[in-house]
């Protein structure tokens, strides 16, 4: 099959949907002239005009607010939040608004809003630009939290966002933009609340988004030499959240270890981990263990930087202890 | 400007069904009938009302903490909102929103609104809607005075100007944001003058005067309509009512309040129609009694109506695709 | 000893630091004429005057971002949020720049802010104005955040923070102003990260937090009277977490339930269960559970609000099911 | 205005202090020594030095993303900064902050800001404090004209308007940001009649004319010092780089570059100095090479520092007690 980067199966999911789909339009900072900080909106201005690409004044309120309106109004809006890390100026209106309307409502009100976002470190960006924030979005009744890890996902869990009804938050982490892995031509969907197993194993169930997906491929790829048996989870989707498939994992191994990018105290891992244990603590062998940053802000030189993510030898050793 | 007979006749009873409709929230709210926080609208009435005689069923509006009278003027459902008030399941929101909540899409009600400040951006995109649609909609942003202090407001208003939205922003200057005297949260006289940070015409109006209202809204929305893009409305008003219900009001006084309860916008408007010969007294009695009669049986119905299911508080996060 | 309401003596608690450092001002939207919305800043306008009791216009992002900027230029700010609902205007100026700055400037800053705010239901003030809030706090690195739930605590625990060289975020569950408690007159501190015991028991620890501190107990009342032994564990603040005091309980108790106001998923429930799991595994008899809101806003019918709130009885059914 | 010679040299010295750092930034990050996002000030140096010119050690700056011009005017130490660039512990921050984080507190540097709008609220804050003391200290924020379109900046200015602070807000236009032009972000053509809305008083500038900038500052800071409330000054002036460096500028013309090239400020002001007698031709070179090797020293300065030690992670993110 053809091979796409993680950002060129966006570009695609995009162009694919607006083609379908008149109502959906894109507004954002840069998604016009300049294509996407990130390159992800490239050439959408040029195909679908100014009227449904939409560069937008620096007023991340007013995108994701404007987004509800117009979304209330009968569009589909896929706005763009350039950094994950900005949400603070504009958090309101997606949690106090685009996520309770619905309900405050009393049912009446179709909110199709997906946010697009980066999120992550690796490029020495600093404390502003490089967290992860996935947590607070799950704590968000009326939103759906998508955290994808391969090109493959990319694209149909984007797909599946721009269809759903619901505000959906889409969050790419930015050291994955370049990677490489075969996509089909044709739209997909991929079901929202389906964790995809990235590899089978009996020894232990390591569950992580995103980046540490990949760290947690190669942690088992190790680990496989030293004969311990890792499954890997990957949730896909933290709103909704498949549990029933991270629990039978670990009914299956027995052993948990959770890992994300995101500081661990207050992080998706503990939410994680909590539900594993509530519905299958008989099932644990060992307890289960999470990796995460440290409580931090994100240092901004290369070498704290690397300290500060989350390392393939840390996941390793989490797994030589649970498995121990 | 000339105005219809019928036309003048829906102002007059819009501002006397609000009028009436708080009043009785009020005393509701006094005898427990009522929970949690409302804001009343008497003396704002000629406000919701110049502005809205010009809008369409498919124009959208967003509204306030403050919404009931935009609702009612925006053609809301006494009963609904009555119940929703009881937080009844009968109600707009199934008991789910109240005061501060109430909403009615399919008259394009975006919602009333916790935030002070939520509006402007949403109202942006309902009109970046309309425009999109082109088929000539325009949204409202009813906002008070205090939230044009809010970041929010410039960055809608902001919005709506540089993509020449056909967006209204009505900003009501009660001359408090609950405690803070406007001069003490600002340091312009008119809230006018701030359409000219975003190159948009920006008038003020005596907002206790629902015809100057009804002509500065009418340009407002002819323009809107038209494709110029956005204004901003400001009309003077104030609030005869604590913020809420249960407000000492220790922040200003008596005399105040009755310099501006001598400009009551209702029996003003009233002897405006009676001296044109469009309302007669008779007339007026009429229409007050039917109004006092719809308001209680908005009351009978909200009483009435059945407390929400305790099941259905799972209800309605999510939309479920068909 | 003399008794006071929490709002009281959180008044009590800003007077008394006031008057002992000038650098001291509070600001926040109605604190100065109307005394605060719940009375808390009652009688400061009077005996401090304009320059150090700011009523501001409706305005967090400023409220927030003027006090760093003052905490900066040496002021001790204790800036109030109306409702914690409405953080999401303004959030940005808190984790990005408050609890950011000192980490991202190499250490050379201090920033000794208080926010004041108000969380919880009960009062049928709707989705906007009812929110638990505090696990999004939990997660930012450089916050403190503090969880009061007496009138003693909530003294004690304020002038800490106005005290702390650092930004805390301090959370008063709305519910619980009018509630009296005995307060000494002299101001006095309560050390942040010492969970308080607030009841002693042997079969199971329930951890709750705020109004739900209350609950527990009354649920261990309860459960007294079938022979059950409840210990009720007051965090009182959530960052730093006392995880020991907590983890010590588990394993005495050997049973573990954690009761908040917030709705479950990505509340702070999920961090304590996973932080009790991690360190006290093998103690543990059974697996431990959470009491929480469901997965909604929070609805403005008192007949759904009641609902929505964790009660006593869903407490006790929790212990119970622990404990069978 | 007539300004000492010495001052003029000053500013020249700053100007081109600036210019020579940020070209050997550019380099190093070309060449991969400066790893994250770098935004240079080339084209706008006389924005940051005009407003400076008149700071005192105890006055207060936000700055922005783009930084380095206004640290390096504020009297920030080269080395200290190039060891940040590189992310060494030797920098500001420890290696911890960054281009987008340098700062100083001890020279009342409140900080560059990675978030677009971040200052105004903080220099508003300053501003208070400087109030609070009463030592006639005054607080500058720096902020794009980008960023004028962020609620913050409407909040930061209202607030430092209503009460009377000594704030000075300079927008920095240099007509995008990032790819959108200033006329595609806001319908006014001049940022400075947004100060209407807050009723201060707005100017605008020739920001690359330095001694029209430090005309403008010196008012508006004399004004500040003197207790009579924060002024708005809007300085038009363009980046010479990119947005950040790699930036591939798809969104203006090279024509539009080389008009604005032709009116660069260094050039421009070293011919008036030239002029005027306060600077001749030697001894702008002797100016020169000594910048020139200053910003050589900060780079070997940097290069020998040691990288953070892995324990250092940990460490600043709070305040122990004593
Ligand atoms: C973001 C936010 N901040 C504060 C509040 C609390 N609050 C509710 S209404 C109000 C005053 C609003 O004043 P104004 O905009 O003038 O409207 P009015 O009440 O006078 O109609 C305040 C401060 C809120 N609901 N939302
Ligand atoms: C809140 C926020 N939104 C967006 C960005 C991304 N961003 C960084 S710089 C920039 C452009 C800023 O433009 P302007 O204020 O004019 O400053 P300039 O870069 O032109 O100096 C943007 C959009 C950000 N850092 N923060
Ligand atoms: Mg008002
Ligand atoms: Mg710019």
């Amino acid at each position: 099959m053809r091979t796409l980067t993680f950002a060129q199966a966006l570009n695609e999911a995009l162009k694919q949907e607006m083609r379908r789909d008149p109502t959906i339009y894109v507004a954002g900072e840069d998604v016009g002239v300049y294509g996407g900080i990130f390159g992800v909106t490239a050439g959408l201005l040029q195909e679908f005009g100014e009227d449904r690409v939409r560069d937008t004044p620096i007023t991340e309120s007013a995108i994701i607010g404007s987004a509800v309106g117009a979304a209330a109004g009968g569009l589909r809006p896929v706005a763009e939040l350039m950094f994950i890390d900005f949400i603070g100026v504009a958090l309101d209106q997606l949690y106090n608004q685009a996520a309770k309307m619905k309900y405050m409502f009393g049912g009446k009100a179709r909110l199709p809003i997906v946010l697009r976002t980066t999120c992550g470190a690796g490029m020495c960006a600093a404390a502003q630009h490089s967290q992860s924030l996935e947590a607070w979005f799950m704590h968000i009744p009326g939103l759906k939290v998508v955290v994808p890890s391969t090109p493959y996902d990319a694209k149909g869990l984007l797909i599946t966002a721009i269809r759903d009804d619901n505000p959906v938050v889409f969050i790419e982490h930015k050291m994955l933009y370049g990677m490489e892995g075969e996509v089909p031509e044709e739209p997909y969907t991929i079901p929202f609340g389906q964790a995809d197993i990235k590899r089978e194993g009996s020894d232990v169930t390591v569950v992580a988004t995103m980046a540490m997906v990949h760290k947690a491929l190669t942690a088992a790829e190790e680990l496989a030499k030293e004969g311990i048996s890792v499954e890997v989870v990957d949730p896909r989707t933290l709103t909704p959240l498949d549990v029933e498939t991270i629990v039978n994992s670990v009914k299956k191994t027995r052993r948990l270890v959770v890992v994300h990018e995101a500081v661990k105290q207050g992080g998706a891992g503990g939410e994680i981990v909590a539900s594993v244990v509530e519905e299958a603590f008989d099932y644990l062998d060992a307890p289960p263990k999470r990796v995460a940053a440290p409580f931090t802000p994100v240092p901004f030189s290369p070498v704290l930087e690397q300290a500060f993510i989350p390392s393939v030898e840390k996941i390793v050793a989490a797994v030589k202890e649970v498995v121990a | 400007m000339s105005i219809e007979p019928e036309n003048l006749l829906w102002m007059y009873t819009t501002m006397l069904t609000i009028r009436r409709f708080e009043e009785k929230v009020g005393e509701l709210f006094a005898v427990g009938k009522v929970p949690g926080f409302v804001h009343l609208y008497i003396g704002e009435e000629a406000v919701a009302t110049g502005v809205c005689a010009h809008l369409r069923k498919d124009d959208y509006i967003t509204s306030t903490h403050r919404g009931h009278g935009h609702l009612i003027a925006k053609g809301g459902d006494l009963k609904l909102m009555m119940a929703e008030l009881f937080g009844r399941r009968t109600g707009y929101c199934k008991g789910k929103g109240g005061s501060m909540h109430i909403a009615d899409v399919d008259l394009g009600i975006l919602g009333a609104n916790g935030i002070v400040g939520g509006g402007p951006p949403i109202a942006a995109g309902a009109a970046l809607a309309a425009k999109y649609r082109g088929a000539g909609q325009v949204a409202v942003c009813f906002l008070g005075d205090g939230a044009s202090n809010q970041g929010t407001f410039h960055e809608g208003v902001n919005l709506a100007s540089v993509w020449k939205l056909p967006a209204i922003f009505v900003v009501e200057n009660n001359m408090y944001g609950i405690s803070l005297s406007q001069t003490r949260s600002m340091r312009v006289q008119d809230i006018a003058d701030r359409a000219a940070a975003y190159d948009i015409p920006g008038f003020v109006v005596d907002g206790n005067d629902v015809i100057a209202v009804y002509e500065a809204a009418g340009e407002a929305i002819r323009r809107a309509r038209a494709g110029e893009g956005p204004t901003l409305i400001e009309c003077k008003t104030y609030r005869y009512r604590g913020h809420f219900e249960g407000d000492p009001m220790i922040y200003r006084t008596r005399e105040e309040e009755e310099m501006w309860k001598a400009k009551d916008p209702i029996p003003r408007f009233q002897a405006k129609l009676l001296e044109m010969g469009v309302l007669t007294e008779a007339k007026a009695k009429e229409i007050n009694d039917r109004i006092v009669a719809q308001v209680e049986e908005a009351v009978r119905f909200a009483e009435a109506s059945p407390w929400p299911a305790l099941e259905e508080l799972l209800e309605d996060v999510y939309t479920v695709a068909a």
